[in-house]
């Protein structure tokens, strides 16, 4: 076994990536889940945070409030084997029992340049980050009295508390950010003004403007909008919301607004959904939790009219029928003329949705003119998060400001900061067991009993893994990083692989299909002896237990470590030599 | 050319029902039904029947397994299905069988619901579905003189009627959640609760449900908004859940159900569904509603069927029968029995 | 309380362990009270390709024969198993590994093929050995624990034999074997609370009879030891190995020799040779190995030295089925080899009379000076029963051996032409007996002649002494009621414990039907079964060969009709065809 | 390291292509899974391929045993023939049609024991039959007994003190024999046994290839892969394959060099 490394560019290498490592390809930031997990399950907390920390900047915060796309991927998630693994949590335990504090990043040498970023969201201070790294000086501006945007104000404490939000913040500040809260840009400090100070401002203001329904009763006593509600509530003021509250939207906020509610004594609290539950992208534990303290859902109703004189009476609802998936993941639906009902309630929190705050130039308003170059109808000025996008998920906006931060400092130092690589390195078998396979998902911890969940804000729901789950946790990780070949030329095609398999991951081949860009698509079986020109495993299978290599009597499969990396400014590779210890 | 294979999920009354309709109507094609069951047709709505004396076994098992095979059903007890792949069109048993079908009727009835909260103290609750819910009812039963009955369904009252048969004391907490996912007004609320106490039955409406305490073998200790009683068994009913996780990542559209037209017709093409897990809806009624009840269960089969088979056949809503409560109608026949 | 009879398939590929998991079931059923008779039957591949199947069936009374229907099947590899469904009785019981390697087509699944009334009990075998043990290979194990959890069976009588075949094996194997048991125990009770299939153990005998478990193979090799066997000669072969195997294991203890030979030849020369030199010594072979040693066998016979043959038959002719029962060389041990070469022939029909008659027939060899052929088949040799012990050991041994009288010393005749046709025998190495043993024609005192009167005097006297044996050799029993009999049924071998199974049957429903144990094929005791037949109307011979060999052999004794019923599918015979044929037969005669 | 997908599908091709597979039947060997067979099965198919001999043109005679199986894995003419008694129907056959390339097969038990008398006396006729004698020291197809190659010790079910006889030494008794050709090679190493072939093939008389192979599921001491990988090293590069005395002087003393040992000029 040679210790050579070898960085690929080849297309076919990230074909392979998206096909093989199918939770790193899920991640918006690509973070290497397999090689934190492994980490963690090593004990090393602190470069396990250090490998999240790398890609998506938040660990402690995202393992709490995740929409974890990678969980969706996870290979121990198909069908016949199970649960995916518990990443999202993995890595929340990650930062919770990381006792030595981050070491400190060290960002290149000043190179002149000063870029103003609006917003201190997730995009904004993502951005704000590594565009500090590479040596730019960064003064972040914040409308509301403190940083975190809708991580602070969208999100309620008892998901995520402050101490955590504010030290990842902080990590991110001691950079040698400037950051200048309870500025409204276009209030007292214009676009234009900002441009006269710096090379170029990015505009990371977020969604702050809630939908409305357009609908008659809109404005009566009793209904909110959930953007406002979740501000008012993370703020520490306390809405009035009577008995009887009635949710319409269907997301993390819809579900916060609901769950919020009934810490403030409403009794009964339904989410209407316009789809069905089935529809619904929230995690499968939030829904859980959620009904847990209480909460109902009704499915396939529309919001047509609030009723009611001074204050909200009842909701008039129109029944919906869905319809086909459209490419963006989400059903069609249609309402269905005639089937109105009205249902009783004390208020109506509306979580439909958000769309951005618009900011304006001298010439009207700022509008996004190119999304994959993040560039807007105003030279020098540059959009990203939720602003460019409309309302995503926090993972997506932090990888968004990632992606402006490098444009961004790619036109102002003509440097490329950020390459990705596919890093391939012969290694050896790993001491997984194949009993590990079996160890059930363990469940996040949660507080037992409403009574004890709804005593205060500050009472975190989810309690966190014990080093023990989490480890337990991080043994169900099939490493799929690791890629297992047989050499076709040594191969004796003697099946002993096959034979030891744990499922149907090695084949008798015929032909390999490829992509056009030579990555494997396929693999045609046959059983007929003399049509059997070569055994290959078939990585999309394997959940690399290892056993074929154990047994193969001519020692002709080989294990590759294959990552999808970056490349990013020097002060990364401490981090990455870490990693690799 | 290929021949049809029609496969029915399920061999409850629909199930069945749907099984021997479409071996009447196309009696080439092959018909199959995989049921998770290890017995043939069961009527549950027999069961509390059934635990109170009243009813035999052989009248609660309606189809001798003899007919199946008779017919010409392949009839697959004791199997699971796991996920259905419309594309394909193919079905996955749970021990990982793949077949495919040209028609399929999804009939697997629910399972009984537990609200989340009560979760917690679920191996306290005894539910009566299936066949082999009777076991534990007839191996606590006799040592039990008080119950106490959680929910208010149809089978609640149904059991009720055999406990009260049996000389039972009978505890009765009538929950809003009942008719998951309905509710009940308090007009309704009432008009039960003077029924049940009118038959002797302590019915406590209204309390809230504090914990559950396990006292000695079966006994419980139900602490009820600061009152406490002991029981020597608790019957959960909170209506039935339609049992199509295994639907989960099929892409047909679910609600609380297979969501199906007046002909029974899932979004995807070959694809019906019938009996208690179909939630239609109705162009007559303008909402969606569910069958409840033998009766209905098997109309609905037999409709399922002809459409498969390339009929056209809709649904009949019986107005007088639909119940209706805060906008979601459920159609059902019993309700007057009681 | 009706008694217990259930038969238990274990089915799976060669490697799976299935002959194991049927091991530890009978000796786990046998030490909770049950009689038992199990039978297995493997594949000549090791592992390419090829069906195991274990099937025992238990239960309180004594067990004769095997069953005609399955009703609990363990598949341990569907695409073997669902060849056995045709086995299935009602409402059996199927337990199979829900969690295959991947997923498979419609049809390939056991699941896809069982009846609607059978109970199917899906139970992730191997994924429950992988959990509990690290390795596939405690699958079968799983699959025990399943079933015992299911069967509601004390788990203490596994746990004693799992404990008793893997301690040697060290804590590691013992504890992965008990490991995966216990995991599928768990999984059963977990799963499916309600035990759907409760058997109860027998009431504890009065009089505590001490049980083993047994093969016919190894009673004969335990009958062999009780011998006092010296040496062993052998050549592997399929179904015999086994013999060889257990003796190897426990001969040398005994001071006595395990050598395998190069070849069958070689083997039945070696025991020729021993006992020529005065020490008893056994081979053990199949059909093709006794066609090689037919040559030998004459030398034998020719040469009036004893030998020890254990036939343990299998399909034929040639190679033939290595791995299927038949009873098809009875004509190849009674008139097999060159030349009117009589030897004896005896076939033991049950486990414990495999011990019997094995050690019987070193004596009868000694005695008689003659090879003797110990006739089995792979049904009786792979069959296991829980004996009682007191039937399979303290037999005395009888020394067999004729020595010449001291006047004889010095003018000494080796084949002396006696009224017995015996003639004394001397041992190379006492003096003044010194003769030449020959496989050519000789005199009286061993010398070559190929006179007329000398060929006819020395042929009479082989055959005189042979038939001599009769008195010695165990002759033929009767089950029957007294007086005319409208139907006898006269079986052999491995099929005995069919037949009377299904005669016991037959004369419950109120029919007149006796049946016949021949054990002794040669020389037979030709008055006995004239006798027996006599009072029939008709006689049936059930055997598994294709011409009916024991008819050809004894059906001229019988002045009626005698119906042979043979069947050549390489399993043994069931009670229930025999009875079907016995019914047919008296329903025509009253039609 | 990863091979670029592009290449594997190229490789997969060529060797389609190249028909050098398209010796093998259509159903799978029925052995054991990793067993060293298929080694030899590659080795022997590589030969073929590369003599361009045409299929037909081929006998394969085999004895009883697991190696007896190889008459039906390769698409040849093949007599599966009784125990032991591969080289005198070898004999018929190339004598009745010396065109015919004719290969013997058999095990160590097949050959060694009940088959044993019969090695002296082809070497004596020196006919052109091509022998290969897969020597893995135990009898597998009737489940684990010794062979008469199995070293001194060797414990199975039948020798369970260990067996008291001494091995032969095949590649010996070929050489003491006369054989004219006789090769010594490793079933983990197909490469060389393709490369022994192709000159044993063209040899004119009769060549005999001891192979040393494995029985994983029965042998776990003796030839396993593991000891066999550890030993199996080529003969010396100065070593003289004309020079019968010298030859079987390293044989003596090397128990496990590979390659062509003996080529009588």
């Amino acid at each position: 076994m040679s210790n050579k490394i070898i960085y690929s560019k080849q297309q076919e290498d990230f074909d392979y990536i998206a096909v093989n490592i199918p939770c790193q390809h899920a991640c918006p930031v690509n973070t290497n889940i397999p090689a934190y997990i492994r980490a963690l399950f090593e004990s090393h907390h602190s470069s396990s945070y250090a490998i999240n920390a790398m890609a998506n900047i938040f660990p402690g915060v995202l393992g709490r409030i995740c929409s974890r796309p990678c969980e969706d991927m996870c290979r121990h998630g198909e069908k016949e084997l199970g649960n995916p693994v518990n990443i999202c949590h993995i890595k929340r335990a990650a930062a919770d029992l990381n006792k030595t504090p981050a070491e400190p990043l060290k960002p290149l040498p000043p190179c002149g340049k000063k870029v103003a970023v609006i917003g201190a969201g997730p995009a904004g201070l993502a951005a704000a980050h590594d565009l500090a790294l590479a040596g730019i000086d960064v003064t972040v501006f914040e409308s509301f009295d403190k940083p975190g945007g809708m991580l602070r104000y969208g999100i309620p404490r008892f998901r995520l508390p402050r101490t955590i939000l504010e030290k990842e913040i902080n990590r991110i500040l001691k950079l040698g950010i400037i950051l200048k809260t309870g500025v409204h840009i276009g209030d007292t400090l214009s676009l234009t003004s900002l441009l006269e100070n710096h090379d170029c401002v990015l505009v990371a203001a977020g969604c702050y403007t809630a939908n409305q329904l357009n609908t008659d009763g809109e404005d009566l006593k009793g209904v909110f909008s959930g953007l406002d509600f979740m501000i008012d509530v993370c703020s520490g003021r306390k809405p009035a919301v009577g008995k009887r509250v009635l949710v319409a939207g269907a997301g993390f906020t819809a579900f916060d607004c609901a769950r919020s509610a009934l810490r403030l004594g409403a009794e009964e609290v339904t989410i209407c959904l316009r789809r069905t539950e089935e529809d619904l992208t929230v995690t499968a534990d939030e829904i859980f939790q959620t009904k847990l303290e209480g909460v109902k859902f009704n499915a396939l109703m529309l919001s047509r009219r609030i009723l009611g004189t001074q204050k909200v009476e009842a909701v008039e609802f129109v029944r919906t029928r869905s319809g086909v998936l459209r490419p963006d993941g989400k059903r069609e639906i249609s309402e269905i003329k005639g089937s109105e009902f009205v249902l009783p309630a004390d208020s109506l929190i509306v979580a439909t949705g958000q769309t951005p705050l618009e900011l304006t130039t001298g010439d009207g308003k700022l509008a996004v003119t190119d999304t994959a170059s993040f560039t807007t109808s105003m030279s020098g000025v540059y959009a990203t998060g939720d602003y460019l996008s409309g309302p995503s998920t926090v993972i997506e906006a932090i990888s968004m400001g990632r992606k402006a931060a490098e444009v961004i400092a790619r036109r102002l130092t003509g440097k490329k900061y950020r390459k990705k690589v596919v890093r391939m390195q012969e290694t050896q078998v790993t001491d997984r067991l194949r009993a590990w396979d079996f160890v059930p998902r363990q469940a996040m911890p949660a507080i037992q009993g409403t009574t004890a969940r709804l005593k205060s804000w500050a009472v975190e729901v989810e309690t966190g893994f014990t080093a023990q789950q989490a480890a337990e946790e991080s043994k169900r990780c099939y490493l799929c990083y690791l890629h297992y070949e047989i050499d076709i030329d040594r191969c004796i095609y003697c099946r002993y692989c096959i034979d030891v398999a744990p499922r149907d991951c090695i084949k008798l081949v015929d032909r390999i299909e490829t992509n056009e860009h030579g990555a494997v698509t396929g693999l045609h079986e046959t059983s007929v002896w003399k049509d059997v020109n070569a055994v290959v495993i078939d990585n999309a299978r394997c959940i690399r237990c290892g056993e074929c290599l154990r047994v193969c009597p001519v020692d002709c499969i080989s294990v590759t470590r294959v990552e999808l990396m970056e490349q990013g400014p020097p002060s990364d590779s401490s981090i990455a030599e870490h990693k690799n210890a | 050319m290929r021949e049809d294979h029609f496969i029915v999920i399920g061999n409850g009354p629909a199930g069945s029902q749907a099984a021997f309709t479409l071996k009447e109507k196309a009696p080439e094609a092959r018909v199959t039904i995989v049921t998770k069951e290890r017995e043939g047709c069961c009527h549950s709505h027999l069961l509390p029947g059934f635990l109170a004396g009243s009813i035999s076994e052989k009248k609660v098992f309606a189809i001798s397994l003899d007919h199946y095979t008779k017919s010409g059903i392949k009839l697959r007890t004791g199997q699971s299905v796991v996920d259905v792949n419309p594309q394909r069109k193919e079905i996955l048993l749970e021990h990982k069988e793949t077949i495919s079908y040209s028609g399929l009727i999804i009939a697997v009835g629910g399972r009984p619901y537990i609200p989340e909260p009560l979760l917690a103290y679920r191996e306290h609750l005894c539910t009566l579905k299936t066949f082999q819910d009777t076991g534990t009812w007839r191996q606590l039963l006799p040592a039990a003189d008080s119950i106490l009955i959680m929910g208010g369904d149809l089978t609640s009252l149904a059991v009720t009627k055999s406990l009260l048969a049996l000389k039972k004391k009978i505890y009765f907490m009538l929950t809003g959640e009942a008719f998951w996912p309905l509710r009940f007004d308090k007009a309704l609320q009432e008009e039960v609760s003077g029924k049940l106490t009118k038959r002797g039955v302590t019915v406590l409406a209204g309390n809230k449900l504090v914990g559950i305490e396990p006292v000695r073998s079966g006994s419980c200790r139900v602490y009820v908004d600061g009152q406490k009683i002991k029981v020597d068994m608790i019957g959960a009913f909170f209506g039935l859940v339609p049992d199509i996780g295994f639907l989960r990542r099929s892409g047909l559209q679910l609600d609380r159900g297979v969501l199906v037209d007046e002909y029974l017709c899932s979004s995807h093409e070959g694809i019906c569904a019938a009996g208690d897990c179909a939630q239609i809806y109705h162009p007559e009624i303008k909402d969606y509603w569910v069958s409840i009840g033998t009766k209905n269960a098997r109309s609905l089969g037999k409709i399922a069927a002809v459409n498969l088979a390339g009929g056209r056949k809709k649904t009949r809503v019986d107005r007088e029968r639909i119940f209706d409560i805060q906008g979601v109608k459920v159609n059902t026949s019993w309700w007057m029995e009681f | 309380m009706p008694g217990v009879d259930l038969t238990i398939e274990i089915c799976g590929m060669s490697g799976d362990g299935t002959i194991a998991a049927g091991t530890l079931l009978n000796e786990a059923l046998s030490g909770a009270g049950f009689s038992i008779i199990g039978f297995d039957s493997y594949p000549a591949e090791i592992r390419g390709f090829g069906r195991c199947v274990t099937r025992s069936r238990f239960g309180t009374s004594r067990m004769l024969a095997l069953s005609d229907h399955t009703h609990v099947l363990i598949s341990l590899d569907d695409q073997q198993a669902i060849s056995r469904i045709s086995m299935l009785g009602k409402n059996a019981k199927v337990l199979f590994d829900n969690k295959p390697a991947g997923t498979v087509q419609e049809g390939m699944s056991i699941a896809a093929h069982t009846a609607p009334d059978a109970d199917l009990y899906g139970m992730p075998f191997t994924d429950l050995a992988s959990e509990a043990a690290g390795t596939t290979r405690g699958k079968n194990l799983a699959a025990l624990g399943c079933f015992t959890g299911l069967a509601g069976i004390d788990p203490r009588f596994f746990y004693t034999v799992i404990e008793k075949k893997f301690r040697a094996k060290g804590e590691t194997v013992l504890n992965a074997n008990l490991n995966s048991f216990n995991a599928g125990l768990t999984y059963a009770h977990t799963h499916f609370e309600d035990a759907p299939l409760v058997i109860t153990a027998p009431a504890p005998e009065k009089k505590k009879v001490q049980r083993i478990m047994l093969s016919g193979n190894a009673a004969i090799a335990r009958g062999a030891l009780d011998a006092g066997l010296a040496l062993y000669f052998g050549y592997p072969i399929t179904p015999a190995t086994p013999i060889m195997e257990y003796l190897a294991k426990t001969l040398p203890q005994k001071g006595g020799k395990v050598v395998q030979m190069e070849d069958e030849i070689s083997s039945i020369g070696a025991v020729l040779g021993s006992f020529y030199a005065g020490k008893r010594a056994m081979t053990a072979t199949s059909g093709p190995g006794l066609a090689l040693m037919a040559e030998m066998i004459s030398l034998g016979v020719m040469s009036e030295t004893p030998a020890v043959i254990v036939d343990a038959q299998r399909g034929g002719p040639s190679t033939g089925l290595p791995t299927k029962t038949e009873q098809s060389d009875l004509h190849a041990a009674v008139f097999g080899g060159p030349g009117d070469s009589p030897r004896i022939v005896i076939a033991p029909t049950d486990v414990a009379e495999c011990y019997q008659f094995t050690l019987k027939s070193f004596e009868l060899a000694e005695k008689y000076q003659t090879p003797v052929i110990v006739l089995t088949d792979f049904f009786l040799d792979n069959r296991v029963e829980n004996v009682a012990a007191a039937d399979i050991s303290g037999k005395k041994r009888v020394d067999g051996n004729i020595y010449p009288p001291k006047k004889e010393q010095g003018r000494y005749q080796r084949y002396l032409v006696t009224p017995s046709g015996i003639s004394p025998r001397a041992l190379p190495g006492s003096e003044g007996y010194i003769y030449p043993a020959t496989g050519l024609e000789h005199t009286e005192a061993g010398l070559p002649d190929y006179s007329e009167p000398v060929h006819m005097q020395m042929n009479a006297k082989r055959h005189t002494k042979i038939r001599q044996a009769l008195a010695d050799l165990p002759p033929p029993k009767e089950f029957s009621q007294k007086g005319p009999l409208d139907l006898g049924v006269i079986a052999w071998g491995s099929s005995f414990g069919a037949a009377l199974e299904a005669v016991l049957k037959a004369r419950k429903k109120g029919l007149a039907v006796g049946a016949l144990k021949v054990i002794s094929l040669f020389p037979y005791h030709e008055e006995q079964i004239r006798q027996f037949m006599s009072r029939c109307r008709r006689v049936l011979i059930p055997e598994l060969n294709f011409q009916g060999q024991l008819a050809n052999l004894i059906g001229h004794l019988h002045h009626g009709d005698v119906v042979r019923f043979n069947r050549t599918t390489g399993t043994p015979l069931l009670p229930s065809e025999i009875l079907l044929k016995i019914q047919e037969l008296l329903q025509k005669d009253n039609t | 390291m990863k091979t670029s997908g592009r290449i594997l599908a190229q490789k997969v091709q060529d060797i389609q292509t190249s028909g050098r597979l398209s010796i093998r039947s259509a159903s799978l060997p029925t052995w054991c899974p990793g067993c060293g067979y298929f080694g030899i099965h590659q080795g022997l198919n590589n030969a073929i391929q590369q003599l361009s001999l045409p299929h037909h043109s081929i006998v394969t005679v085999t004895g009883i045993g697991c190696a007896g199986r190889y008459a039906f894995f390769n698409n040849t003419y093949s007599f599966h023939v009784t125990h032991g008694r591969t080289l005198p129907v070898a004999t018929g056959v190339k004598l009745a049609n010396p065109a015919l390339t004719v290969f013997a097969i058999g095990g160590d038990g097949d050959g060694l024991a009940i088959g044993g008398g019969h090695l002296p006396h082809m070497a004596r006729r020196n006919i052109n039959v091509n022998y290969l004698l897969f020597d893995n020291s135990m009898y597998g197809l009737t489940k684990g007994q010794p062979s008469p190659s199995s070293p001194v010790g060797t414990k199975t079910k039948v020798s369970p003190a260990g067996t008291f006889e001494m091995p032969l030494n095949a590649s010996l008794l070929g050489l003491s024999y006369g054989t004219t050709f006789a090769a010594r090679l490793f079933a983990g190493d197909p490469e060389s046994i393709t490369q022994a072939l192709i000159e044993g093939i063209r040899h004119e008389g009769f060549s005999f290839f001891h192979i040393y192979t494995t029985c994983l599921t029965f042998d776990k001491e003796n030839k396993t892969w593991e000891h066999l990988k550890e030993r199996v090293h080529p003969l010396p590069q100065k070593y003289d394959c004309s020079n019968l005395s010298k030859a079987m002087a390293h044989i003596l003393e090397d128990d496990f060099s590979t390659g062509v040992i003996y080529k009588k000029s």
